[in-house]
């Protein structure tokens, strides 16, 4: 495949990611995603839903290339980003930036404004002096809505509130012109009336600027709101179980942990929330990751376990229509 | 690696007693050569010293020292090392030089006892009342108390523990008067023969005290300062809250909500604590002639006195590793978050 | 519907290096027998600090209340004014009349203490009349009524029980002395969204079966929707709307109710793009003059700049603390 | 560099100082400390040629109580203890900054590299770091200084070289901490470089650990030094603290009650310097920490 038009701007093929539990000479590996499959072109969106320890953090990583993957590649525009000569992967790691979750974390305590976001654009050279890179910085608050930015320049991140600090944290990774933002959670810590705007803060910035996102959260809510009619996916203990287009995948999950998931949502409307059916699962317990059920690893709470089927072979991920595929062996063979 | 050395080495008992070995053969290998390799080898100097004092000749001289280090001289010095490990391994620590023909291991026998007698004394009594103190100071934070009491800890615990004792002994036992200098200083009354009369152990407590106020009065403040940090910290955690929430008695609280979590981090100070004084020990017993290990110690390096050196740096050394893993054992007991063997 | 609890004109007040914080400011409201009452409102609005007044455990040196009584209306008719109880009986009034289960499941027990010890410390120090083993069939009970394994969950240490499942045991301990009136404090943040679900059934299960009186302080609508029966929204430490569900959700009378419900996605039903509310939350120790709520507000008149409005009746049991709510949302 | 420029530079490293000096003025202890450093800096650079060293035995002035002459008194050989006082400074303060130098730089390149890299170089860091914890250091100390005869500067060094790995501990679990941020991630994406990731982001966040460290490793080579010294197992130089209350206890001076004040000089000049170091810390961890600043 040459570099036509269709490349996609970022592919994962099949990663997998181990962790190591435990010190020198004792460790134990524990797969913490398993065979991922991901591609997403320019201003394009893909939401990764999950609950905790699911892997999608991991997934982010690894897509950012913080994380060197076990097994598969991760590719951009085309090429395999660990093997990329130097200057290549400068030009990643420069497109492809992250936004965190946490914005008391994000930010460096003892940096100030300024000092925080000018750092980047000296260091690539979008600023020579203060007096440009001032100018630049202004620019970048006043279109994360942090106005006037005077104001913001030469404060600590302490003396901002947690929907400021997050703007902060948008604005320095949009510092460098982005083509591609891995976005973890970025607003499952702030405050209900400002979620929205962050929100659409960031699909301004797709409008504009053409970025593209991963939109890594455990709020299929947000999801929604932010993937529409993008791709979702929907991820259990290390592996995908269900993809496909997010309107669709809401309107008829088809996997049982995503119908489980979204019979569970509860929903600011007391009259479709109270009127909800809860599925029950079999068990409340999340399996550890040291100890993976064996065949599908949703079986031990999966409300249609099949016995000698589900437990024993571990469901693919499978297309059943156009665009929506699913790993349960409800579906096909 | 083979299966089982793996699975051993996951045992944490086994983990814990390697540590151990492998300190203690590391500081006596490191004895072994610091000894033989300085400048001016010590066996040298006891045979120039014999030759020029007892008038024999080099080789009547030679025999004699040679008899002293338990060692074979001409042996090429690795083979002296396996010799001198595989002594200390049953336990011999060779012979004192200064006091002719008595063995290292007697010697340290004699004087360990009153190092761990005083030593353990004080120990005790400053952690008392250091984790009292700070358990009132953290209730009181921000009092004039607490205030006060820590300004006057942190001073207490910067000044060394050496200008205290000499502090005590010039003014108590000089300056004022006020205690006899003769029981502040040494062991116990020459005149009184040890053995378990009331005499005696009256004595031993006179001779011990000074030494154990300079102790205490050197050591209290650390603690106190640190069980007052766990106690605000321990104060600030959620289940403090839930505690008085679910209207728990006052003194519950403060044991075993309070006071139980506080003073858990410290149990593993104390522990290490009790080893490491042994070697601080070394300045408080030269001040006040306590005869324990620390005194011997010095005495030793001041008369030369290789193989007691030798020995006792050994033992101080044995001490604090053990203490130390001891006190890795018993967190691992005390607490239930940290499992044992994972 | 007779009150169980009363608070009236209650401030609260935190001493910081940079000056007062004015976490509680003249909350009015009273909570009546049997209902799910929800308080709502976003970080920094009061509610945590309100909860925590009604159990008088504000951290003592650092939190003063400067203003106002809060009066707990028992079975018997009498009435006890909660924040001038002293020790002993403040003591034995916490939950044995009003329980609380708090934010952070992680922290809440005891980490060196088995459950079963932590149990058995709260039956042993009311002095309940109960034999070891009674003592201990009730435990299990409340146990099972929340969902656990009682031989398991009892021997164990909190380190080895999951964030939901030390939840359901802090709700169990909850009822352990039966108390008229429950407070719940952001019971389910941080847990997975299954988790979060079974613990709003076990609260269903008790509401059922029990029939107390809940406070439930979220920050989450879509919790209020799915238990309240009445909802307090709380902006800059004050209440600015009370009312019913359908009240708040389907007619919000506050521009503050109504731009948070406008900012939340739905998943089912069709949305547009979300309008959320401009600017930020006031900074707590510098409050603005007049509504607390108006430099966010796009409704905002000169009166909303110089005035603190004061909540007024809407309809019956519905109150809002606006002053153009009839000109913004019209009558009813 | 045009001169304008680096006058703006210069402008911003002397308000930084400023800035440094008003927040450690701002905390009392730190002001106190600071003061007390700065008599000792004084006495240690200037002392010498102020209170030029008093050598000359005055049989007849033996410890005369304080006068406008000898403010300190004399000595058992009638010199003045002032000058010894004054003169003795420098020998002190030199080994315990070079110890304590050789520690904290040590304890910040293993506990830095350890906590940074992880794995089995950490393993193996802190499995040394663990044994020489484990060795006592005082003993070990005094018997390596009574067998070897040590100069100041390696004897300095010794100190510092037995004295890093609890500071590389602290140090270490610092880091561990601080890599976990996000902004240290967030760093790394923007790819900054290793040397402002060091520098800029990490440092000024171990630089309170840092400054209480050296403060901690300044107490404890002051306390080893003159301990050494005291128990005379270090080459004597006539004019050091340590010496002088090795005289007074040798000698016999502590039994005529005349002495108290050649005894008690040295004794208060150690203290004050321990308390004012301590002082000092505590006001430098409020200065490296703008949380900590109003």
């Amino acid at each position: 495949m040459g570099k036509s038009e269709n490349t996609p701007l970022l592919e994962l093929r099949g990663v997998y990611k181990a962790y190591k539990v435990g010190g020198f000479l004792r460790k134990v590996k524990v797969n913490a995603i398993e065979d991922i499959w991901l591609s997403l072109g320019e201003a394009d969106i893909i939401s990764l839903v999950g609950e905790s320890g699911c892997g999608k953090t991991t997934t982010g990583k690894v897509a950012v290339g913080l994380l060197k993957p076990d097994k598969g590649e991760v590719l951009y525009k085309g090429k395999n980003i660990w093997e990329m000569t130097k200057e290549e992967f400068k030009e990643f790691r420069r497109n492809v930036q992250m936004m965190h979750q946490d914005p008391y974390s994000s930010l460096n305590p003892m940096l100030t404004v300024y000092k925080t976001l000018s750092a980047p654009l000296f260091r690539h050279g979008l600023a020579s002096d203060r007096e440009e890179a001032v100018e630049r910085i202004a620019r970048l608050l006043r279109l994360v809505g942090l106005t006037p930015p005077e104001e913001y320049m030469e404060k600590y991140p302490h003396q901002l509130s947690g929907g400021e600090r997050q703007r902060v944290a948008f604005a320095r990774t949009l510092s460098l012109n982005p083509k591609l933002i891995v976005a973890d959670e970025p607003v499952s810590m702030i405050d209900v009336s400002l979620r929205a705007s962050i929100l659409n803060l960031m699909l301004d910035m797709r409008e504009k600027f053409k970025v593209s996102y991963v939109y890594i959260t455990h709020d299929l809510i947000t999801a929604r709101y932010f993937s529409r009619k993008h791709l979702l996916m929907i991820m259990y203990l290390g592996s995908i179980v269900e993809t496909g287009q997010t309107d669709r995948i809401i309107k008829e999950p088809l996997h049982p942990y995503t119908q489980v998931l979204l019979s569970a949502l509860p929903e600011p409307d007391p009259r479709i929330t109270r009127s909800k059916k809860l599925i029950a699962l079999r068990s409340l317990d999340v399996p550890s990751l040291l100890r993976m059920p064996t065949g599908c690893k949703f079986h031990p709470r999966c409300p249609f376990f099949k016995k000698g089927l589900c437990d024993v072979k571990r469901p693919t991920l499978i297309e059943v229509e156009s665009g929506r595929r699913v790993a349960c062996h409800l579906y096909g063979s | 690696m083979s299966e089982t050395l793996i699975r051993l080495y996951r045992n944490f008992f086994f983990r814990k007693i390697l540590r151990v070995a492998v300190t203690v053969f590391i500081v006596s290998t490191l004895t072994f050569f610091i000894v033989r390799l300085m400048p001016g080898n010590p066996i040298d100097i006891y045979i120039s010293s014999l030759m020029s004092t007892q008038g024999m000749s080099y080789q009547e001289a030679r025999q004699m020292a040679l008899a002293m280090f338990s060692i074979d001289l001409d042996a090429p010095l690795h083979l002296q090392y396996i010799q001198y490990l595989s002594n200390l391994i049953r336990g011999d620590l060779g012979v004192s030089i200064t006091s002719t023909g008595t063995p290292v291991a007697k010697m340290i026998a004699e004087f360990l006892p009153w190092t761990l007698f005083s030593v353990s004394l004080s120990l005790f009594a400053s952690f008392g009342i250091g984790v009292a103190l700070g358990m009132v100071m953290a209730y009181r934070r921000g009092g004039i108390f607490d205030t006060i009491l820590t300004g006057i800890c942190t001073i207490m615990s910067a000044i060394p523990n050496y200008i205290v004792g000499i502090l005590v002994i010039v003014f108590i036992g000089i300056q004022w008067n006020l205690y006899p200098l003769e029981t502040m200083r040494g062991t116990y009354t020459s005149t009184i023969t040890p053995g378990f009369t009331i005499e005696f152990i009256v004595d031993v407590f006179k001779h011990v005290l000074w030494p154990f106020i300079t102790y205490v009065v050197c050591t209290f403040g650390g603690w106190a300062l640190s069980m007052r940090a766990n106690t605000i910290s321990t104060l600030g955690e959620d289940y403090i809250t839930v505690a008085k929430a679910k209207g728990l008695k006052e003194s519950r609280i403060t044991f075993s909500y309070v006071g139980r979590n506080a003073i858990l981090p410290l149990f593993t100070s104390l522990t290490i604590s009790f080893g490491f004084i042994f070697g601080g020990s070394l300045l408080i017993e030269n001040i006040f002639v306590y005869k324990g290990i620390g005194w011997l110690l010095w005495s030793a390096i001041n008369e030369r006195d290789y193989p007691t050196m030798q020995g006792v740096f050994l033992i101080m050394t044995t001490a604090v590793v053990l203490s130390v893993t001891i006190a890795d054992v018993l967190y691992g007991l005390i607490d239930p978050r940290v499992r044992r063997g994972e | 519907m007779r009150p169980i609890l009363s608070i009236k004109g209650l401030s609260v007040e935190y001493l910081s290096p940079r000056g007062r914080v004015k976490a509680v400011r003249n909350v009015n409201l009273e909570v009546y027998k049997g209902e799910i009452l929800f308080l709502v409102g976003e970080s920094g609005a009061g509610k945590s600090t309100l909860g925590l007044t009604l159990l008088k455990l504000l951290p003592e040196g650092i939190a003063k209340v400067v203003g106002g009584e809060v009066i707990y209306h028992r079975d018997d008719g009498g009435n006890l004014n909660i924040l001038k109880l002293r020790k002993g009986r403040l003591r034995r009034f916490r939950w044995k009349e009003v329980a609380m289960v708090f934010q952070g499941a992680m922290n809440s027990l005891n980490p060196i203490m088995k459950i079963k010890d932590q149990m058995y410390d709260v039956i042993k120090d009311h002095g309940v009349r109960l034999s070891k083993r009674e003592a201990y069939k009730k435990i299990e009970e409340l146990l099972a009524m929340v969902r656990l394994d009682a031989k398991r969950v009892l021997k164990s240490y909190p380190h080895q029980l999951s964030g939901g499942m030390k939840q359901r045991v802090m709700i169990a301990m909850s009822l352990l002395l039966d108390p008229k009136l429950l407070i719940l404090d952001e019971p389910t943040t941080a847990l997975d969204v299954l988790t979060q679900k079974n613990i709003m059934n076990v609260l269903k299960d008790i509401r059922d079966k029990l029939h107390l009186t809940m406070i439930f302080i979220t920050h989450d609508l879509s919790l209020a929707a799915e238990l309240a029966d009445r909802i307090a929204i709380m902006y800059a430490g004050s209440i600015v709307e009370v009312g019913s569900v359908e009240q708040i959700f389907y007619r919000p009378k506050h521009p503050y109710t109504h731009g948070l419900l406008k900012s939340v996605p739905k998943l089912t039903s069709e949305i547009g793009k979300l309008e959320s509310i401009p600017g930020f939350p006031p900074d707590m120790i510098n409050l603005p003059p007049g509504c607390k709520f108006h430099p966010r507000c796009v409704f905002r008149r000169d009166i909303c700049m110089e005035k603190e409005p004061f909540l007024q009746k809407v309809e019956e049991n519905h109150y809002t603390a606006c002053w153009r709510w009839r000109d913004i949302f019209g009558e009813e | 560099m045009t001169k304008e420029k680096y006058l703006v530079k210069w402008r911003g490293t002397a308000s930084k100082t400023i800035g440094l000096l008003k927040t450690i003025y701002a905390s009392k202890h730190g002001t106190v400390g600071f003061l007390i450093l700065l008599i000792y800096l004084f006495m240690a650079f200037f002392g010498s040629s102020i209170r030029p060293l008093d050598t000359t035995p005055k049989p007849g002035q033996m410890y005369l109580p304080p006068s406008i002459k000898y403010p300190l008194g004399t000595d058992n050989q009638g010199r003045d203890t002032l000058s010894f006082i004054v003169n003795g400074t420098f020998d002190v303060l030199y080994i315990s900054l070079v110890a304590s130098m050789v520690s904290v730089i040590l304890a910040v390149l293993v506990g830095s590299v350890s906590g940074f890299k992880g794995g089995t170089v950490d393993s193996i860091l802190m499995y040394i770091s663990d044994i020489i914890l484990n060795i006592p250091q005082f003993p070990l100390m005094a018997v390596l200084s009574g067998l070897m005869r040590l100069t100041d500067v390696s004897l300095a060094m010794l100190m510092g070289v037995l004295s890093w790995p609890s500071l590389a501990k602290a140090i270490r679990s610092q880091v561990l901490s601080l890599k976990e941020r996000d902004f240290i991630e967030a760093a790394r994406l923007l790819d900054l470089g290793t040397r402002h990731i060091v520098f800029t982001e990490l440092m000024p966040n171990l630089m309170p650990y840092i400054a209480v460290s050296f403060a901690l490793a300044m107490t404890y080579s002051i306390y080893n030094y003159v301990g050494l010294v005291f128990l005379g197992f270090v080459p004597f130089r006539a004019y050091n603290w340590g010496v002088m209350i090795n005289h007074a206890w040798v000698l016999g001076a502590i039994y005529n009650r005349d002495s108290i004040l050649w005894i008690l000089s040295p004794i208060i000049a150690i203290v004050g310097l321990e308390v004012g170091v301590i002082m000092f810390s505590r006001g430098l961890e409020l200065a490296f920490n703008p949380r900590l600043r109003k």
